[in-house]
């Protein structure tokens, strides 16, 4: 078998130096009524493979999927599609990132340790923040962890949700906080951005959760948000699922954001059926001690050479144990590398470049599809995604496009299936893989399915 | 040679990125549209390849070298998952196209389910935990809902000493408090203490099998009895789950919930730190419980995602609500499949039998220099305390950091914590016999100089290393957090 | 532009260290009658374009074509498709092997030179010659240096081609010798592997070349031939360009042979439209100072530890000039990378049992076939690839079977389109890669063209 | 680390493939089944990934850092070309598939040389050559056969002191005799010498331009002109094209032929020593005689590849042969023609212009320290000859071997010929002015050195290496050119 180098001489040989008879003796602590002797008794699987077989297996459930290489999509609602240059793939790829383990032995880790610590400094650069951490497992559980570290820091139990937020981010923030002493209050959806949270701050309230661009697309302006949570000793925690939108909207912090966070799967991989992720954290410096994650920061070794090592860990678990301020261990830390090599990539100038390229064609797209008989466009301002009223339910209208090859957008529906009022909203994104040839395609297919 | 930080290789307006030129258009930012500069640094295409190949080459893996992390079963990552999980079919899908569009890669989920569950004995698996952690708050949670089903309030979480620091963490995470039970002299779960403090205020014991010493906890079956007749849950960390994948069935020593780490036993790669993939096998007890999204099988034979908590209410289920976003790590998903494939139930039951012959081999050739803490035969890892390095001057640290000269991986160090100065040493199936007798040698030799009395050359170590050892104190003292444009 | 790192600004400063005005004035040797100021004036072509625009322009070119990824393919005639092992694809495209140059500097190369090392040695093996090798261009130039080295060899001025031949193998060698004052006689083509070349042996000759498996497929000894050649005092060429039927069959240094070539494709990448491959050049340890090509050899530095080093470089063009063996300089060392990667996981066990498999396969579709009414197999010994005879021209057969999205074979018409008796002539390759539903598809779709 | 050759990490049986078993059957071997083992060492997949990462880590290439090695044109080599090249549809394609079905591969072919000619203006390329030497033959081939068409016997070719070795061995290929035409004091072609040995015994004179000394051939319109005038042909080594790409038609200087290395001018990888693709662009003169196969656009717009000299002279071309198997380097035209398509008509002139920027910035910078050759400026590469180490003891070899310890590749050392220990620098347009700045530092530094008497430090280099300085001639007057096993 290719994996495994022993042959049967060496096992013969190890058990000899062992002092056993045979690999089963080593097995004698497993209970003797449990102890397997016979896979092939024991396992109705089969037995292994060649790489070829495997590869006809998984390629024949890979052709069973409508991909977005062959199909237009137009498909968002947290996951994007963006170009991955050829050198980052290749980049990630390299054993010596991709098979080393979290960089515990600073000596042997300089480059993951060099990495992350470009990672943190751009994600708090676009996020307008002072501190980044090097990456939570995505989005949603950074949101979760953003509310739980509000809690800690205000010493209170509240934590208000919006409806611009992505209701898988509002979702697992109540699961995380479920059997804790803290509550989280989730608001209805916020199609058009038009929410009070002002008239819902109050004295007990840690922290209040607002997304930009908001789930229905909306861009609003945080800063009066901001004063006046702080007013109330509360702090602001920003999420977004879209960070190429920072390369042209203003930031969370400069709006006066306490924690921002957001998934950074939009500029570092394929939407890849929604995982693995990156989740990306970022605060004030002076929270920076009860923040959840690992943290990588600069020192010097003993030749005064100036080094990385990750730091600050009295914060994490296996230091502090059930006071540690997460239970998170592993992260994302290949896909965070792969945030950060695109993010270099692109650069300042292609960064903001970028992100108004998505937004130009988002425009034009808008406006096409708002002429469609029928169709509304529901968001006022927008980055690279927007809400349409459809004249009908949007997951027919979805299957129907789906049926002429056509990817055209994400129901409302499928999130809010008690909510009638959505049925007919849908969710379109327009990046820079979209074509106008395409968007032509998705305008054509709409009115046929529309008339 | 060194490499610079990208900031300090800025140039403004060089990009490694060529887009098409925006027309004039209307912008719909309502005002927002961002002021200044963000400040990211400009390098070309070269530049960026060349820095990001100059820093991987500072890395150690487990492709250039022996990575005994013991805990941590760094085998081999084979590039066929990393092709598998590219295919334009299962990595440029969108997890909220129609699901009928998706058949394949619901199905591909079902299969992974249905090898765990096989492999486990286990009637139900959450698949959507993104690492061993947070599986851990997966079956944590799992076991607080059954509580409160039951109507029941029990505070406690009793854990060994020896435990992942994960445990007590995610047990407070979910409310409970978390009490210790000690470790009987040959290293494992003391029965008496345990079943002293079994009560109705405990909700679950949590315990690590093969335990962190690298033992695998004998009275299993007799733990569970016991935990169960308390009226609790036994929640098994599966971190080493490696070393008996195929020798026995979880389901069978009584276990109601453990994590896999699909970034160990199944070889998906570690990465640097992630990601990872932690699903949670469940018992019948638990299974009510498991987290959203989750696919069912119809029954015309099509693949069906249960995304809401309130739909699967409607079906008898009572989630305890949602973990993450989307479906799960599906990219890590694909990998582990794709290795499971390939080794087949035959080759993973070779693969734990290697697994373990090889940490008995290392243990029974470094004992005799070594100090071992416990008795043999280990499990998938070799355990020694530093009581061999005793009137050398030599420490644990100064003993693993000097392995990296050797051309090796240090093993893990001081942990874990039941043992004073622990190497935990764990070679994986993946490693030849060849590579053991050359990391043998090594230690023989380290073994022997440090007794000799050259301390003095254990405390230089590492030599050859980019950086030799870095001030960790004084990064935690001031944190740099991040680079800052220097003022001028 | 995202290849190109200087600025705007870099310029400025760096001509201002030179010392001239203009970019354009470090051009003045350039006649100034011919100098280009304004290349969108010169040139009718597009200017530089994201790669996202590239990919989709190349996909489009590639979705042009029928791709055995997509289709069953029983090509071969010289190019076989093989599975390439995921880790072989990712090893060679590491940048230290890919964006490395000819290892002239050995103390920056002895990654290339141990590999060539190891390559040199295991293409001796399976030759069954004493030595190799750093690789040729492909199989046909490795045969025409073949000939030119048996000229050398032997001071004689004759080359004589077996029929069994790959044509292209034949075409190459006559072409490099055209201009020499040495002659290249091919035979006809030998569908059946009946040439008699002991009857065509003479004093002047320097060399018979012959093939195994022949083009058509057969396998014969070549071991009388080899001895008669030698008494007549002429060199034995073995060609081969399938190496993997030498994990089964009798090798062509067993047999006799003086120089052994082949091209290595089939063991190194994808068909990849015929190029680039890898020319193997095998031969005795007596002619090596007459061999063609880069040689790489065991040595130690200063320290007195092994290394490699290239060697015996008086044969070559950069020293010798219009006296070398060859004008070769580049050769093919990526490919020969990768077919040393995938002979080293491989293994002996591999390395035979895939060609035992191919074997078995083979045997099982001509038998298959072979009972397709019309059909008749007119290879009575072959390896994984056998001549069918048709009931019509095997070029529409061949159309009709693409038609059906089937790769069917290769029409010997394609080679020999002056030789009417070959023109109901099918080559039919059988790999690891074909299913029994593929062969099954084939006898269907072929069943039916031929009812 | 030292790392063993797989021969020596052999154990019998082991092997990095699963097959599935062959069930019996009849073989068609005619009983030449291959008797006894071949000796192939059997390793399993995680050795062998380790072996080569291990391996590649003692090599350095262009993403690892400078390789200024002169008349090399070491320059980035983009990942997308690497992608671009194992699209199923142009990888996983066949030489002999129907025509109908490779419409996409024939056409790439017809774009890739219509952008060579029109770079060019010439009206003819044949693609087929593997690398410049095969590409320089055909062009000889191209004129040899021309001549016979003429029906003159010209037995001379003559090339520059300067020549690359492979220009007088193709000429020798092609039956021609070889005279060398020296050079004048500024390192350019003697006119006067070249017009004085012209005559009807010369073929062609093959030229190297921009020329290895790094400098434009002034007077290579008159050159052609008397070349022609004499009835014989221009052959243009292209190995330097790189300089002048978009700047200059090599049409309008008069050429006949050129090769275009699209492994250096157009970016496909060197790959440690190949493959290299040597498109040979024709004038009209010598179009006729262009080598199968080629590719023709038909009327119907379809493409049609005409691979038999029968049917080519049937259209009225005359070519002198096939040069190679099947129909040339494919998967290095989708190289270089997706790298064409990312430079573009407007990147390919800024690209030649900033590869002669840095050769002139690098020889003005160094001018001060090192000694010149020639003045300047030059074109895509500086030279310099080693008289500024006159009486320091060190060689241009030394020189070049302390390079390496500077985290640099050398330069290429003693050639040109035509100058006394030569160092020629080519830095490429794809180094940063921070790159070329870091070398000039070191070249300084090391220059600085030397004539401060450190002859000991240099002849002791490279220290840092794998490898120290190798005996080459130990090597050649006993060679050991492969692994054998030992006889015990």
């Amino acid at each position: 078998m290719r994996y495994l180098p022993l042959t049967a001489d060496d096992r013969r040989a190890m058990l000899a130096a062992i002092g056993v008879e045979t690999v089963e003796d080593l097995f004698r602590d497993l209970p003797a009524s449990a102890r397997i002797q016979d896979p092939a008794a024991a396992f109705d699987l089969p037995d292994h493979q060649g790489e070829w077989e495997i590869e006809q297996a998984l390629s024949a459930l890979a052709g069973q999927n409508l991909s977005a290489a062959t199909a237009p999509s137009f498909l968002g609602a947290g996951a994007y599609r963006h170009h991955t240059p050829a050198s980052l793939d290749y980049l990630i790829q390299r054993g010596e990132f991709l098979t080393a383990y979290t960089p515990y032995q600073p000596e042997v880790s300089q480059g993951t340790l060099q990495a992350l610590f470009e990672f943190q400094t751009q994600v708090a650069m676009i996020t307008g923040m002072e501190v980044a951490n090097a990456s939570m497992y995505d989005g949603a559980t950074a949101c979760a962890e953003a509310a739980a570290m509000a809690c800690r820091v205000t010493k209170r139990k509240k934590v208000l949700v919006s409806g611009s937020v992505h209701p898988h981010f509002a979702e697992t923030t109540s699961t995380f906080l479920r059997y804790t002493d803290c509550e989280v209050e989730v608001l209805s959806p916020d199609v058009f951005g038009l929410e009070d949270l002002l008239g819902r701050l109050d004295d007990d309230l840690a922290c209040v959760i607002v997304q930009t661009p908001g789930f229905f697309g909306s861009l609003k302006d945080y800063t009066t948000l901001a004063e006046a949570a702080h007013e109330y000793g509360a702090l602001l925690v920003v999420a977004t699922t879209e960070p190429l939108s920072l390369g042209l909207v203003t930031s969370p912090g400069e709006m006066g954001a306490d924690i921002v966070v957001a998934e950074g799967q939009s500029l570092a991989t394929p939407p890849g059926f929604g995982g693995p992720g990156v989740g990306l954290f970022a605060t004030r410096s002076k929270y920076v001690r009860q923040m959840p994650g690992r943290l990588c920061g600069e020192t010097v070794d003993v030749d005064g050479r100036r080094g990385w090592v990750l730091t600050l860990s009295t914060r994490e678990q296996h230091i502090r144990r059930e006071k540690a301020t997460s239970n998170i261990c592993t992260n994302s830390g290949l896909i965070a590398l792969a945030f950060t090599i695109h993010m270099t990539l692109l650069g300042e100038a292609g960064f903001t470049g970028l992100a108004e390229l998505n937004h130009a064609r988002a425009c034009a797209a808008a406006d096409a599809l708002g002429k469609v008989k029928g169709v509304r466009v529901l968001s006022q301002t927008f980055f690279n995604e927007f809400a349409l009223s459809l004249p009908k339910p949007a997951e027919q209208v979805v299957e129907a496009l789906a049926a002429r090859g056509i990817l055209g957008g994400v129901p409302a529906s499928r999130f809010f299936p008690t909510y009638p009022e959505l049925a007919e909203v849908l969710l379109v994104t327009v990046t820079e893989m979209n074509s106008d040839e395409q968007v032509a395609a998705l305008v054509a297919a709409l009115t046929e399915i529309l008339a | 040679v060194e490499e610079k930080l990208i900031f300090e290789q800025d140039q403004p307006g060089r990009t490694a990125v060529d887009l098409p030129a925006v027309e004039p258009y209307l912008d719909r930012l309502g005002g927002l549209r961002r002021r200044g500069a963000i400040g990211l640094p400009g390098l070309s295409e070269p530049q960026v390849v060349r820095h990001y190949t100059r820093l991987s080459q500072k890395n150690y893996g487990i492709d250039t070298g022996f990575y005994p992390l013991g805990s941590c079963t760094m085998k081999h990552n084979p590039r066929l998952n990393e092709k598998m999980a590219r295919l334009p079919g299962l990595a440029d899908i969108h997890p909220f196209q129609p699901e009928s569009t998706v058949q394949g890669a619901l199905k591909l989920m079902h299969q992974l389910a249905h090898w765990l569950k096989t492999l486990t004995g286990m009637p139900a698996v959450a698949l959507s935990p993104a690492a061993g952690a947070h599986g851990e708050l997966c079956g944590v949670m799992a076991i607080r809902a059954a509580l409160e089903a039951r109507g029941e309030t029990r505070t406690k979480v009793l854990c060994p000493e020896s435990a992942h620091g994960t445990n007590p963490a995610t047990a407070a995470l979910v409310g409970f408090e978390v009490e210790s039970i000690p470790a009987t002299a040959d290293g494992r779960v003391d029965m008496a203490a345990l079943k002293a403090r079994l009560g109705p205020d405990v909700a679950a014991f949590m315990v690590t099998n093969p335990n962190t010493c690298g033992l695998f906890e004998r009275d299993i079956i007799e733990i569970s009895q016991a935990v169960h007749d308390a009226g609790a849950y036994v929640y098994m960390d599966g971190a080493n789950y490696n070393a008996i994948v195929g020798r026995v069935r979880v389901a069978d020593l009584g276990v109601d919930a453990m994590h896999i780490n699909l970034h160990k036993t199944f070889s998906t790669p570690h990465g640097g730190g992630g990601p990872g993939s932690g699903p949670t096998v469940l018992s019948a007890a638990l299974a009510p419980y498991a987290p959203v999204p989750y696919v069912v099988e119809q029954a015309d034979g099509s693949f069906h995602l249960v995304e809401q908590v309130l739909e699967a209410t409607a079906s008898g289920q009572q989630p305890f609500g949602r973990m993450k976003g989307y479906h799960g790590q599906f990219g890590v998903f694909v990998r582990a499949l794709s290795y499971m494939m390939a080794m087949g139930r035959d080759g993973l039951f070779q693969a734990s039998g290697d697994a373990v012959l090889n940490a008995n081999y290392l243990l029974a050739r470094l004992s005799a220099a070594l100090s071992p803490s416990f008795d043999g035969p280990v499990m998938h890892e070799a355990l020694f305390d530093d009581r061999f390095l005793k009137d050398t001057g030599v420490t644990t640290l100064d003993f693993a950091k000097a392995m990296i000269d050797e051309g090796f991986h240090p093993m893990t160090m001081y942990f874990p914590l039941v043992v004073h100065g622990a190497l935990l040493m764990e070679p994986t199936e993946t490693e030849s016999r060849e590579s053991l007798d050359a990391f043998i040698e090594a230690v023989l030799g380290l073994a022997e100089r440090a007794k000799a009395g050259d301390a003095e050359a254990f405390q230089q170590a590492p030599r050859l290393t980019p950086r030799r050892r870095l001030d960790e104190t004084a990064a935690a003292r001031r944190p740099v957090l991040r680079w800052t444009p220097s003022v001028e």
